[in-house]
């Protein structure tokens, strides 16, 4: 599909890739700090450090 | 290299002179602290312990009188042969155990040993990749000790070491001031409490 | 150098970790140079005229009220009494202390010109030229600022007084480089003369910074 | 030892509701992501097929991203705002979370509104930027957004953070109103209300109805991101516990 | 009322006694407003022109920059326990406290006005003008920036980040206080519209700002 | 007024739960003080006396349970009939001794005695227009402790309060807690060290 975005279509693009890139940016950094922090959170699992209130947190329905 | 073998390492002031804020600490004071021994300097409080440790690491000027190591490395001042351990643990809250560790191995430079190691030695191993901010008060002092441990230098400053540490800290850091000594090592510290090892008292402004 | 290098790189990780302080510098350099518009009032024309005076004095007040603390912290945890036993000269060691502290907090500075230049409505040119002016010259805030740190650890004191002691030492830094940015924006005096001057007056900081501030902390031990 | 007591006292009061909140988390997030996707899909097509403004030509779909940003910057302060009441008012652990968790989003947001605004103003205004008042307290909002973001990075215990950007989150509410009237005291360059204004919308539905979508389909998407940055940040709160509890538990 | 006029006036004894903070604050001031015409260059005309924007950035930062101890000094010994405690409402003691800050550190700023509208070549009626809206206006300055006064006791941090919180804040003083100079000096608006947009804001900031720090001290409790 | 004269005025907690940084110091805390009596707080180091006071004061806010005052003054709070001595001495080193008294007795407010002659009792008369900055430990302490003496509460939190005070210092310190007590007043001390007076003990955290 082809539009005809007039003579301001850099201006345009430009708008929609910023937003475009911005949320990526948004959803990339969230997906690396939920990697990070079960990573560290699993690593302290195996070190064997452990929470009181955890089995409460698996057995939740 | 480090002077740690030969055995003739003499530390010695003449009449040195402190004076801090206007006033004079003490004066004329004479000592003297041969390679593989431990001096242990005692008085009151405010009698002047912590600014004689000071005066010998060079971190404060004496208004009169030396300070000099005979027999130690010709090319190092006699501040860069000395471990300094005082009340502040120069820890970054920040940083990770193993980051402060090795941080100052790298900064102090000079002969070195594993830091892995030096942690296992204090019982700081589960914790090396904790945040200094984290760590007791004993812990940190524990963290301190391993800075001794993994950069090697001749002679020990220590003000009131023991502080914070538990009964088995204290008998594990007595173990390292044997072992320091045995190497050649120097030892000079300021406490209330005795040292837990052989040593010679140093007394600085009469009686308690 | 693995010395100096691991200091560096020590500051440099304490700066950018939580806690640190490296991004309050640029907000504050965000903050200062958004305010002035309302203060001179919308005009752009003045606006663009004013503008590289505008980046520099945010860019000078942003680096040093970070200073304050170069010393203080290490002071006050003890490092600097290890840091003056080294085997490290205490003057390299200042200066590292210094080069982390302008990495951390004044390249970040430079970074932000060009989006400030666009609010205030400087065109490529001058953007590009006060860019050029602050790399030169925030080096030279950096290392003259840093005898007022030292100075802040023997006073006990920091904050504004260190920014007082300090600020008529950085006069000639910003006169030299507003001067070398409006010479390339307008003219009529040629770039080059005065951007050598602050080139200069940054390579002499950076000799006289390191030793005043050894000097002033081996002066302050106690 | 002294340490080893804490053990059997510490309860991880942080800990002790989020466990909940994540469970949630996990069973509504698929079908927020999907539910966003969808939606945006349907607005970008429909943006695309939206005619020319007669005045402003195709420049106008820079609306369909402006618009829908530029109100959820403030719908997003609004909504720090109430979490900042659930902070002092109840003490609530999860409304710091939201409230710390939702700050990046709202500047990301904030961002693309000024920047989106800046390119359409290029065309219609003739300039990037302009000191008027809708637009300078635009930008104020975006550098509040980035003081409280500072000020959560230089805080290292989080629940003092909580608190003190609780109160700043309530004084900045101040600006939400001057952001939305300013157009209506002050008499400047940008557009007064059209879509959102008392005695109904005078858009055309053309545009109305894109712009609509667009508007649902981000806010979609920051309740999805939200969530998944509350999620992050709790998981954050229960390593920082655990390491301080590993700092305990060893030393015993 | 005892007990407020009590706390204002140790407040503005402590603040003239050595070590007292209320001269560094004048001294800031100067050294920025003497600092600009350096940034801007030697061109008369454009000084007289920016002067009250100079001048009332000038005061806007010194206010700013000083503020950070006012809770923090009572905080580390003490007193703000006591303070708390006491059968004065929270609120009223803060405003105390920023009313004795304002009489020790604002008000030197508007009587060294004078002397710095000579600097920048201001003539009677423009420094007049200057230092009406800045009495007016300094007032707001420093009751907004007591909220972030109190958000450093909370913190446990004060300094640049305190700065970075509060500018914002400030901004609407800022624009107001500079217009009415400015309709003062060349017209063509009347000076009493952004003149009693100031007032206003600063009868405003009267009432928000001892609230809000209050309530940011009682939260910050601990 | 003060509520000194109303001899059944009691303090109680009920289930009282404290949270500090996020970590329970201690719940369920029960206890009752009346007029006239004093409650010595011990326990270990960190098991939250401090904290108690600091709950009692409103210094800090509790997590669950009350703590009220029953039978004093209706028109006034909890903490407003307080006196809090704390470790830090809510003093200005740049004003003088009277400056400093003179200040927290007119911003305090109340029912008040004599400041010169407080001053005196605490043996701080000598002193009177010396900066607080001069003044030592000890003497820092005597100075807030004129300040009670100088300001009528009925209700004394101390938080180790002897701390710094010599012999004669303590023994004097000790008469004013009786007389506070024979005029109806109610004490609660933290306590490492024995207050010299009848006390009853409230233990937190088990056995040191
Ligand atoms: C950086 C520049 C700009 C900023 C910060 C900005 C900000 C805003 C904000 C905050 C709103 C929401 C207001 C509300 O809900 O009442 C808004 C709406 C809007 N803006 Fe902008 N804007 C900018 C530039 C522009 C430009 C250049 C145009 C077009 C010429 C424009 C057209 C609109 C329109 C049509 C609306 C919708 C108004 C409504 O229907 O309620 N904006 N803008
Ligand atoms: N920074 C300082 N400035 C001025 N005087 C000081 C300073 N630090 C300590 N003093 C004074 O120097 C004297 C000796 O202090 P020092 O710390 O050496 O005593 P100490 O023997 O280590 O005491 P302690 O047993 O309490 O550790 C004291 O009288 C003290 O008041
Ligand atoms: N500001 C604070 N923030 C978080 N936790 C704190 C704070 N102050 C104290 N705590 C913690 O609260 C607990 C109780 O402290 P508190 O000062 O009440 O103990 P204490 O009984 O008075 O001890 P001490 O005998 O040493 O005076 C301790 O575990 C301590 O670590
Ligand atoms: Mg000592
Ligand atoms: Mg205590």
């Amino acid at each position: 599909m082809t539009m005809s975005l007039g003579p301001y279509a850099s201006f345009i693009v430009t708008s929609y890739a910023a937003a475009a890139l911005v949320v990526v940016i948004l959803i990339g950094w969230i997906v690396l700090d939920y990697r990070s922090q079960t990573e560290r959170l699993r690593e302290l699992d195996r070190s064997g450090v452990t929470r009181r209130s955890r089995r409460s947190a698996t057995d939740t329905p | 290299m480090s002077g740690l073998d030969q055995g003739k390492m003499q530390l010695s002031g003449r009449g040195v002179v402190c004076v801090r804020g206007g006033r004079e600490v003490f004066s004329g004071l004479d000592f003297d602290a041969v390679a593989g021994e431990a001096v242990a300097v005692v008085g009151r409080n405010g009698s002047g312990k912590t600014s004689l440790l000071r005066l010998i690491a060079g971190l404060l000027i004496p208004a009169g009188g030396t300070i000099a190591l005979a027999g130690g490395d010709a090319e190092l001042t006699l501040p860069e042969q000395c471990h300094y351990l005082g009340h502040r643990d120069a820890l970054k809250p920040a940083l990770s155990v193993a980051e402060n560790l090795s941080f100052w191995a790298d900064f102090l430079g000079g002969q070195r040993s594993d830091a892995a190691k030096s942690l296992a030695i204090v019982g700081l191993d589960h914790a090396t990749h904790l945040p200094a901010a984290f760590l007791s008060a004993g812990q940190r002092r524990r963290l301190s000790l391993a800075r001794l441990l993994t950069v090697r230098r001749p002679v020990w400053l220590l003000d009131e070491p023991t502080t914070a540490l538990d009964v088995a800290g204290q008998g594990m850091f007595e173990g390292l001031m044997r072992e320091h000594l045995a190497r050649g090592g120097l030892i000079i510290a300021a406490t209330h409490a005795p040292l837990g090892i052989d040593s010679r008292e140093l007394r600085i402004g009469g009686a308690a | 150098m693995t010395a100096l290098s691991a200091l560096i790189r020590r500051d440099i990780r304490i700066a950018l970790r939580v806690g640190g302080g490296a991004l309050i510098g640029v907000l504050f350099f965000l903050t200062v140079v958004v305010l002035m518009p309302f203060a001179v009032g919308p005009d752009l024309a003045l606006l663009s005229r004013l503008g590289p005076a505008i980046l520099w004095l945010g860019a000078l007040l942003a680096s040093l009220l970070t200073l304050d603390r170069l010393f203080m912290a290490d002071h006050e945890d003890g490092s600097l009494d290890l840091i003056t036993m080294s085997r490290t000269p205490l003057e390299l060691a200042c200066a590292a202390k210094a080069l982390a502290h302008w990495l951390a907090a004044g390249l970040p500075l430079i970074v932000a010109t060009p989006v400030l230049g666009l609010l205030l409505n400087l065109d490529m040119v001058a953007t590009g030229a006060v860019a050029l002016t602050l790399l030169a010259g925030t080096p030279a805030l950096t290392f003259t600022g840093m005898i007022g740190a030292a100075l802040a650890v023997t006073l006990h004191r920091g904050g504004l007084l260190m920014a007082v002691l300090v600020l008529p030492l950085s006069i000639p830094v910003l006169i030299f480089g507003v001067a070398a940015s409006q010479a390339a924006i307008v003219g009529p005096l040629t770039f080059g003369a005065p951007f050598s001057i602050l080139c200069a007056l940054s390579l002499v900081s950076l000799v006289i910074g390191p030793f005043a501030a050894a000097a002033s902390l081996r002066h302050g031990l106690d | 030892m002294l340490t080893c007591d804490y053990q059997n006292t510490m309860t991880l009061i942080d800990l002790a509701n989020p466990t909940r909140f994540l469970a949630l988390t996990a069973r509504v997030l698929p079908w927020l992501v999907a539910a966003t996707v969808i939606l945006l899909t349907i607005g970008l097509y429909q943006s695309a097929l939206a005619p020319d403004d007669y005045q402003q030509g195709a420049t106008v779909k820079i609306m369909f991203i402006h618009v829908p940003n530029a109100w959820l910057s403030m719908f997003v302060w609004g909504v720090m705002s109430i979490a900042s009441l659930g902070t002092l008012v109840w003490r609530h652990p999860l409304a710091d979370v939201a409230a710390k968790a939702a700050a990046p989003i709202g500047a990301a947001f904030t961002f693309l509104a000024l920047l989106t605004g800046s390119l359409w103003g290029r065309p219609m205004w003739g300039t990037y930027w302009e000191w008027d008042a809708r637009l300078t307290s635009v930008l104020i909002l975006f550098l509040m957004y980035l003081g409280l973001m500072a000020l959560w990075r230089a805080v290292e215990d989080p629940s003092r953070a909580a608190r003190a950007a609780a109160v700043l989150t309530l004084v900045g509410a101040i600006n939400l109103p001057i952001i939305k009237f300013s157009v209506d005291w002050w008499n400047t360059l940008h557009q007064p209300a059209s879509v959102m204004r008392m005695g109904g919308s005078t858009l055309d539905k053309s545009f109305l109805i894109p712009l609509l979508l667009m508007a649902i389909a981000f806010t979609l998407l920051f309740v999805t991101l939200h969530l998944a940055a509350m999620r992050n940040e709790i998981l954050r709160r229960r390593v920082r516990s655990l390491q301080m509890m590993q700092a305990s538990q060893k030393a015993a």
